[in-house]
């Protein structure tokens, strides 16, 4: 039976365990600081927002390839892993094109 | 039998040489936990059968209720607070306690394992569970009911719902929130079947289309139920705390609720017509003894629906404060997924080309279906253009719209299906004789109660009206007047079929010789299904030699 | 009130509305032609190839590639020509005029209140001059409604804390119903009433004052019940939200802060037009100024109601909603209603 | 292998409708990746009113987010991601058979786990003492006179010590509540975005009244902020107990020797759910601590 699983055991071994974690540490403290620089003066409007969100994207992505094993896993698992953010992305976008297209009729109260 | 057998392999082939005593899943352990702690998807499906017709008399009550209170212009019958309540609840009950588990979960969870040679669904535990869900939830909203009821409307639009209504909103909300995950659960549980369960030679398409359906469902259950759960759970806050995200007053947006609760509710209309669609392709195919037409575009057209369906929400928010733009874009794409349900009509119609047609009771119901939810589905197109959805939006327009793809679609679809299985879950046969005068009564009155109404919004009667103006009130008592017939007509199913359970007939295991798995094991089923796993070798829908059926004795002895 | 042109169809009274049913017949025959071709198709083979032999095996049919094409892309082509129908009307609806005549609409549990430029008011009524563009800058006081007038093919939603648009421009003179189209509880199915296109003149002269023949206390009543929509406070029974005005005329009525003052025709006048000065003693401030809306003749009928209300003690009157033919709503429902307004007590 | 036999020979935790192991694994980890997808999108509603809303009033967002304890943030962040490290190292040890480390690491997690919620507490007692819970009279009524020991409790001065900047900033500020009432008052932010001309359309329809910044409308603002913050970290930290429930469960059989090299499926599912629950922190952190702080730390 345990040849069903040698795949996923196989390539993942405790250093490497220990350099992802290392990653999702350094990525952690990198955000913490940046984020209390001011990048929108320095660099351009949303680049603090812009890359938080690339740092928690970067992290998201490495725990799901490697500590849920999605690097080894079928294709099934990795599109559902990916078509749920894009569902996602979905409702994202398209409660936002109505609000970003508005007009404001908004009064003054 | 030991109540505790059920899950044991092998009972049903000890058993299955002595005809008289054969064990099935019926009789395999009478008592009351054998049924309420059983993980055999089809005695779960016969608990679903249950209560899901509970809930539907009683969302048929309150639209006789309704019916009644239109017969004249005044709110004399009821007062309009009341009236508010009764269609709400009417709305809650049919839309969540109703349609959306009625194909899937009780056909869906009978056939689905049987279709495609499983002993089970893969997760037999987590289907008792949402149907647990469901009757948790079930029993909340009843409560809620009984307390005093909602009158929000089956949308729960805010800030209506969350700061000026005095109904009971939060228990109604919590059952739909905990009912969600009925639903949720089962779709995922579908999805695991389809994947890992299908029998030796059950390659992806060879599965039947019903499979497919309810694999696109499962889809639309999964990636769209949370969203209702979160906003419903966001709702109950704003009533309860005031959090400010929908309630304008303190700096909340209406209009995001609005977005949030149809991100989920429109898909939810997919959820609950394709698996309707998939029992119509069975029928259509089984009754007219051909492989269904164009197989692969039939297939593909429900994935295209459960897909697509989820980018066209918009579509119910054109008067409602959007942006222009928006509304074009929801607008062009209400038009894209109406294409794949052309097509899916298209093949339907085209399957009974050159096939061997009977008109079997379920066969009444599919062509029931076919002109219904064409003429609902047409009508969709008139809404979906934004133009004439400024003048038809909350008009009895629409009201006629869902019915007629909701009922006129979708309940008929059931109806179909159920009487189609019926021999196969029961064991016993209906009355063809009954099944026909019910099925035209269901056809006739439905189209003289729904018709009137198309009339009657162009001409300007908004919904959810208690009174209406007076010069709108000879359609009304047409209407009124159908749904007595209607009502008749889907009383009937409910006795006759009941009393087969008693004195029908005992059926065969494949009386009309039918190519699908299902058919290929006892009527009804063993506790696991199949006595040997099944091994498929012909495609879906073979009623030629292939397909291993002996035919020529079957047609020896029918003409004996 | 219907003079309709077919049976069964609304009145056409707005100039894009003859473009709204034109799509309407344009989907109506696509919606025939597939009916008929698809009810056709299956009643030709239901009949033809109908059962001749138990279980037989009929040729099998796998499908077609030209078919499917065909069937999915003539559907599409029509769908997109009824979207771009749609859509240019929508875009004829919504794309607000700059030279229309303004009018300010607020919607409000459960009537229609409207304000014309000059200041005039109506409640649940509106008039407007024939062949003139007229918009309306509409919002709510409390939950979404919608304005919605079917003989001229138009509604918006109303939303809380913003303003909606929209305009038409009425192309014959006579009486349309006005609804509210979206549900908004209680009372939803009572809150509409009538649109007046007039004459330009007509129009010129209602907007001056208008005339009636009336006696004051009947016309004051008509404006106490309907017009103003006084009853939904002042309807009588014991949960109204506005103070009791049954045997009120003549009688000393203790205010808060202490004070006590005759009720004569200028303390009533004043109730009306400047409520919030003198408060009577055990009620909210709630009941808004008149002002602006009442012309002075009108504000002589309603004392003179007012005074006739003098010793009798129960007069309920019927709804304020009521528009003059439709039998909308019940005075009891009402009293839940100013109940539930209490309780939650509005913003 | 004895899969295929027809002796009807059960694997140990075989159940009764699968053929082999094989089938089993793959449906359970197919289900479990079907629940995170929709527990995805359950965060997600809640995501789309975060983005709407930051979107719609971002001052009032980083005025909020400025009072939120980055630095127990980021810690409760690590110590997450700690306890994804050694959950992912129970699997491991899963799959290699050892039960020892097995119980170690999953005692280490739920210990982690437990640390996470104790901080939230933490942070959460604060916000009460603060008077920032948006809940009317949720808060602490803070008697007249006390003021000060709450404005300089512990974590106000650790943050100001990691920030080490604006030490008179957070002096300045004083949030208390006597009536227990949800308030604020400081218009600092909305204030110089105004004057740098960065307020968005809908921030100067959302904060202003008569022309001039309303404090009573930018506190609505703000409370809208606090109100997210409590439901997503709220929901956050309700599937951490679960997390926690299941990982108690998870003891108890891993204990009892129940997991081996051939069937540890229930291991990995309840490390998936771990992982996911630690991936919806690794947004929360950055959304509702971080973004926004620049505005106070930067040199505007
Ligand atoms: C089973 C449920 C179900 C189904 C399947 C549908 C299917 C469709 N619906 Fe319906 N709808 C509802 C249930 C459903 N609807 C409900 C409950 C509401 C009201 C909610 C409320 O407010 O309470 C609603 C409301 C609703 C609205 C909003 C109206 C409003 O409030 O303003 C719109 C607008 O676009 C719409 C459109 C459509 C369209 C385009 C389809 C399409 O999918 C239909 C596709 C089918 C066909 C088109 C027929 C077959 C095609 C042919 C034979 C070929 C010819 C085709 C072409 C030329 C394209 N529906
Ligand atoms: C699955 C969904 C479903 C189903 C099956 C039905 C079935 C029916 N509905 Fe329903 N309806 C909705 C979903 C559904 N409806 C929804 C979502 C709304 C919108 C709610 C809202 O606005 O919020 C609505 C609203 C709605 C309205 C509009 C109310 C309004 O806007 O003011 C009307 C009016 O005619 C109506 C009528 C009917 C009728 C006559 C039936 C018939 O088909 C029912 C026939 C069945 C029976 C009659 C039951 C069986 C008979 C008996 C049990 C006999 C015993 C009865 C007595 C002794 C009285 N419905
Ligand atoms: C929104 C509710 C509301 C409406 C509409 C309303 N009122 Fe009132 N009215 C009140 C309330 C509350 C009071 C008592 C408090 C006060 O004096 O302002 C009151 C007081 C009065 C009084 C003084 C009564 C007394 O006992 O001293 C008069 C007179 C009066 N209203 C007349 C009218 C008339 C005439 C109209 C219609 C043109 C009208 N009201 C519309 C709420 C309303
Ligand atoms: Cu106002 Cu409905
Ligand atoms: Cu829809």
């Amino acid at each position: 039976m345990s040849d069903n699983h040698e795949e996923t055991h196989e390539h993942m071994g405790i250093p490497k365990y220990i350099g992802i974690f290392l990653a999702l540490v350094f990525g952690t403290i990198l955000t913490y600081f940046t984020a209390l620089t001011d990048l929108d003066t320095m660099l351009f409007a949303g680049a603090n927002t812009l890359l938080a969100l690339i740092i928690a994207f970067t992290k998201m992505t490495l725990v799901i390839l490697f500590f849920m094993h999605v690097w080894w896993n079928g294709t099934l698992i990795k599109l559902t892993a990916v078509a749920s953010f894009f569902w996602l992305a979905i409702m994202f976008a398209f409660v936002m094109q109505d609000y970003l297209t508005r007009g404001f009729g908004v009064f003054n109260k | 039998m030991d109540a505790t057998v059920n899950n044991k392999i092998g009972t049903a082939v000890v058993d299955r040489t002595v005809e008289k005593t054969r064990t099935h899943y019926l009789n395999n352990g009478h008592s009351l936990s054998s049924w309420l702690l059983t993980k055999d998807h089809k005695r779960i499906a016969i608990l679903y059968l249950i209560t899901v017709s509970a809930f539907f008399l009683l969302g048929g009550v309150y639209a006789a209720t309704i019916r009644l209170e239109l017969l004249t212009p005044a709110s004399d019958l009821l007062e309009s607070g009341t009236y508010n309540k009764v269609f709400t609840q009417h709305g809650i009950i049919m839309v969540f306690f109703f349609l959306i588990p009625v194909v899937p979960a009780i056909l869906g969870n009978f056939l689905l394992p049987l279709m495609i040679g499983a002993k089970d669904l893969a997760l037999p535990k987590i289907n008792l569970l949402s149907w647990y869900f469901y009757m948790t939830g079930g029993g909340l909203t009843l409560f809620a009911l009984i307390q005093g009821g909602v009158d929000t409307g089956w949308t729960f639009y805010t800030p209506y719902s969350t700061t000026f209504s005095n109904g009971y909103v939060m228990l109604a909300g919590l059952g739909i929130f905990v009912n969600g995950f009925s639903s949720i659960l089962t779709g995922l549980n579908f999805i695991v079947t389809v994947h890992t369960m299908r029998c030796p030679g059950m390659t992806w398409f060879r599965l039947p289309l019903f499979v497919w359906a309810h694999y696109a469902t499962s889809l639309v259950m999964v990636l769209g139920t949370p969203v209702i759960a979160i906003t419903i759970l966001l709702m109950a806050l704003e009533r309860v705390a005031h959090i400010g995200i929908f309630d304008p007053s303190i700096g909340g947006d209406p209009i995001l609720f609005q977005h949030l609760f149809w991100f989920y509710s429109h898909p939810a209309v997919y959820i609950m017509i394709l698996p309707g669609m998939g029992v119509i392709s069975e029928i259509i195919a089984n009754y007219s003894r051909k492989k269904i037409f164009g197989y692969e575009f039939v297939a593909f057209s429900s994935l295209a629906i459960a897909v697509f369906g989820f980018l066209v929400w918009g579509h119910h928010m054109f008067v409602s404060g959007q942006s222009m733009y928006a509304g074009l874009v929801f607008s062009f794409l209400t038009m894209v997924v109406s294409v794949p349900s052309a097509i899916k009509m298209f093949n339907w119609t085209a399957t009974m080309y050159k096939g061997s047609v009977s008109y079997d009771t379920p066969m009444l119901y599919a062509i029931g279906f076919m002109g219904l939810f064409l003429i609902g589905g047409l009508t969709g197109l008139f809404l979906g253009a934004m133009g004439l959805n400024v003048h038809l939006t909350d008009t009895y327009f629409i009201v006629a719209h869902f019915h007629y793809v909701m009922v006129g679609g979708t309940v008929l679809a059931y109806l179909g299906g159920l009487h189609m299985w019926w021999s196969k879950i029961t064991g016993k046969t209906y009355s063809e004789f009954w099944g026909k005068i019910s099925a035209l009564l269901v056809f006739v009155g439905f189209n003289l109660t729904f018709f009137p109404q198309f009339i009657l919004g162009y001409m300007g009667m908004p919904r959810r009206y208690a009174s209406y103006s007076e010069e709108l009130q000879v359609l009304n008592v047409f209407s009124t007047a159908g749904a007595s017939v209607l009502g008749i007509g889907l009383v009937l199913p409910l006795i006759y079929l009941t009393y087969s359970l008693f004195f029908g007939e005992k059926a065969k295991s494949n009386p009309s010789m039918l190519p699908g798995l299902e058919w290929r094991t006892q009527s009804p089923p063993p506790t696991l299904n199949f006595d040997e796993t099944p091994v498929v070798t012909w495609e879906a829908y073979e009623f030629g030699e292939e397909n291993g059926l002996d035919i020529e004795k079957a047609r020896r002895e029918a003409t004996v | 009130m219907q003079k309709n042109w077919i049976p069964l169809f609304p009145e056409q009274a707005s100039t894009f509305a003859w473009q709204i049913d034109a799509l309407y017949f344009y989907l109506i025959l696509i919606s025939v032609f597939f009916t008929v071709l698809i009810v056709l198709g299956i009643a030709v083979f239901a009949v033809v190839y109908r059962e001749k032999e138990k279980f037989a095996t009929p040729e099998e049919i796998h499908g077609s590639m030209a078919l499917e094409i065909a069937w999915s892309f003539i559907p599409f082509v029509i769908s997109m020509t009824i979207f771009l129908g749609g859509a240019v009307i929508f875009y004829e609806q919504y794309k607000i005029p700059t030279d229309g005549m303004e009018i300010y609409v607020v919607g409000k549990q459960w009537m229609w209140k409207a304000q014309h430029s000059t200041g005039r008011r109506e409640i649940n009524e509106l008039h407007v001059p024939v062949g003139r563009k007229v918009k309306l800058t509409m919002t709510t006081e409390d939950v979404l409604h919608d304005f919605y007038i079917p003989a001229f093919r138009t509604k918006a939603d109303v939303v809380p804390g913003r303003y909606s648009y929209l305009w038409f421009e009425p192309t014959k003179a006579g009486r349309y119903r006005l609804y509210c189209a979206e549900y908004c509880g209680l009372n939803h199915s009572g809150m509409g009433g009538w649109v007046t296109v007039m004459e330009q003149k007509d129009f010129d002269n209602w907007l001056a004052g208008e005339t009636t023949n009336q006696t004051p206390v009947e016309s004051g009543k008509d404006l106490f019940t309907n017009k103003l929509g006084c009853a939904s406070c002042h309807a009588g029974g014991k949960d109204q939200r506005g103070a009791k005005l049954e045997g009120l005329f003549g009688e000393d009525v203790k205010l808060v802060g202490g004070q006590t003052v005759k009720a004569d025709e200028d303390y009533i006048r004043s109730s009306i037009l400047n409520p919030s000065g003198q408060i009577v003693e055990g009620y909210s401030p709630i009941m808004p100024t008149f002002k602006g809306q009442v012309t002075e003749e009108q504000l002589t009928h309603l004392v003179a109601y007012i005074k006739s209300l003098g010793g009798n003690a129960a007069t309920s009157p019927a709804s304020p909603m009521t528009a003059p033919a439709a039998p909308m709503t019940s005075p009891d429902a009402k009293k839940d209603s100013s109940k539930d307004a209490k309780d939650k007590g509005g913003k | 292998m004895a899969t295929h036999t027809n002796d009807h020979y059960h694997p140990p935790g075989l159940q009764h409708q699968f053929e082999n192991m094989k089938q089993q694994e793959e449906s359970v980890s197919i289900g479990m990746w079907m629940f995170l997808a929709q527990e995805i999108m359950f965060f997600g509603g809640m995501f789309t009113v975060y983005l709407l809303y930051r979107w719609k009033f971002p001052m009032a967002f980083a005025a909020g987010s400025n009072h939120l304890d980055a630095f127990l943030g980021g810690l409760n962040t690590l110590v997450l991601i700690v306890s994804s490290l050694t959950m992912a190292l129970t699997v491991y040890y899963a799959q290699k058979g050892n039960r020892m480390m097995q119980v170690v690491m999953i005692v280490l997690t739920m210990i982690f786990g437990t640390v996470f919620l104790g901080v939230k507490a933490v942070e959460y007692t604060e916000k009460y003492n603060k008077g920032l819970i948006p809940f009317a009279n949720w808060n602490h009524k803070t008697p007249k006179g006390e003021e000060r020991k709450v404005a300089t409790s512990l974590i106000e001065t650790k943050v100001s010590a990691a920030e080490n900047k604006d030490a008179e900033h957070t002096a300045e500020h004083e949030y208390k509540s006597s009536t227990g009432v949800f308030e604020w008052k400081d218009l600092s932010l909305p204030q110089m975005a105004e004057k740098e001309g960065f307020l968005t359309e809908w921030e100067k329809v959302g904060y202003y009244s008569d022309g001039k910044l309303n404090e009573q409308k930018f506190e609505s603002k703000v409370r809208i902020f606090f109100w997210i913050y409590f439901c997503m970290t709220g929901l956050h930290g309700l599937h951490m107990i679960v997390g926690l429930g299941l990982m108690l469960w998870l003891l108890w059989k891993a204990w009892l020797g129940s997991y081996t090299a051939e069937y540890y499926s229930p291991v990995e599912m309840a490390g998936l759910y771990w992982h996911f629950v630690d991936i919806v922190w690794i947004f929360l952190f950055p959304l509702l601590y971080l973004l926004g702080r620049h505005f106070m730390h930067g040199g505007h």
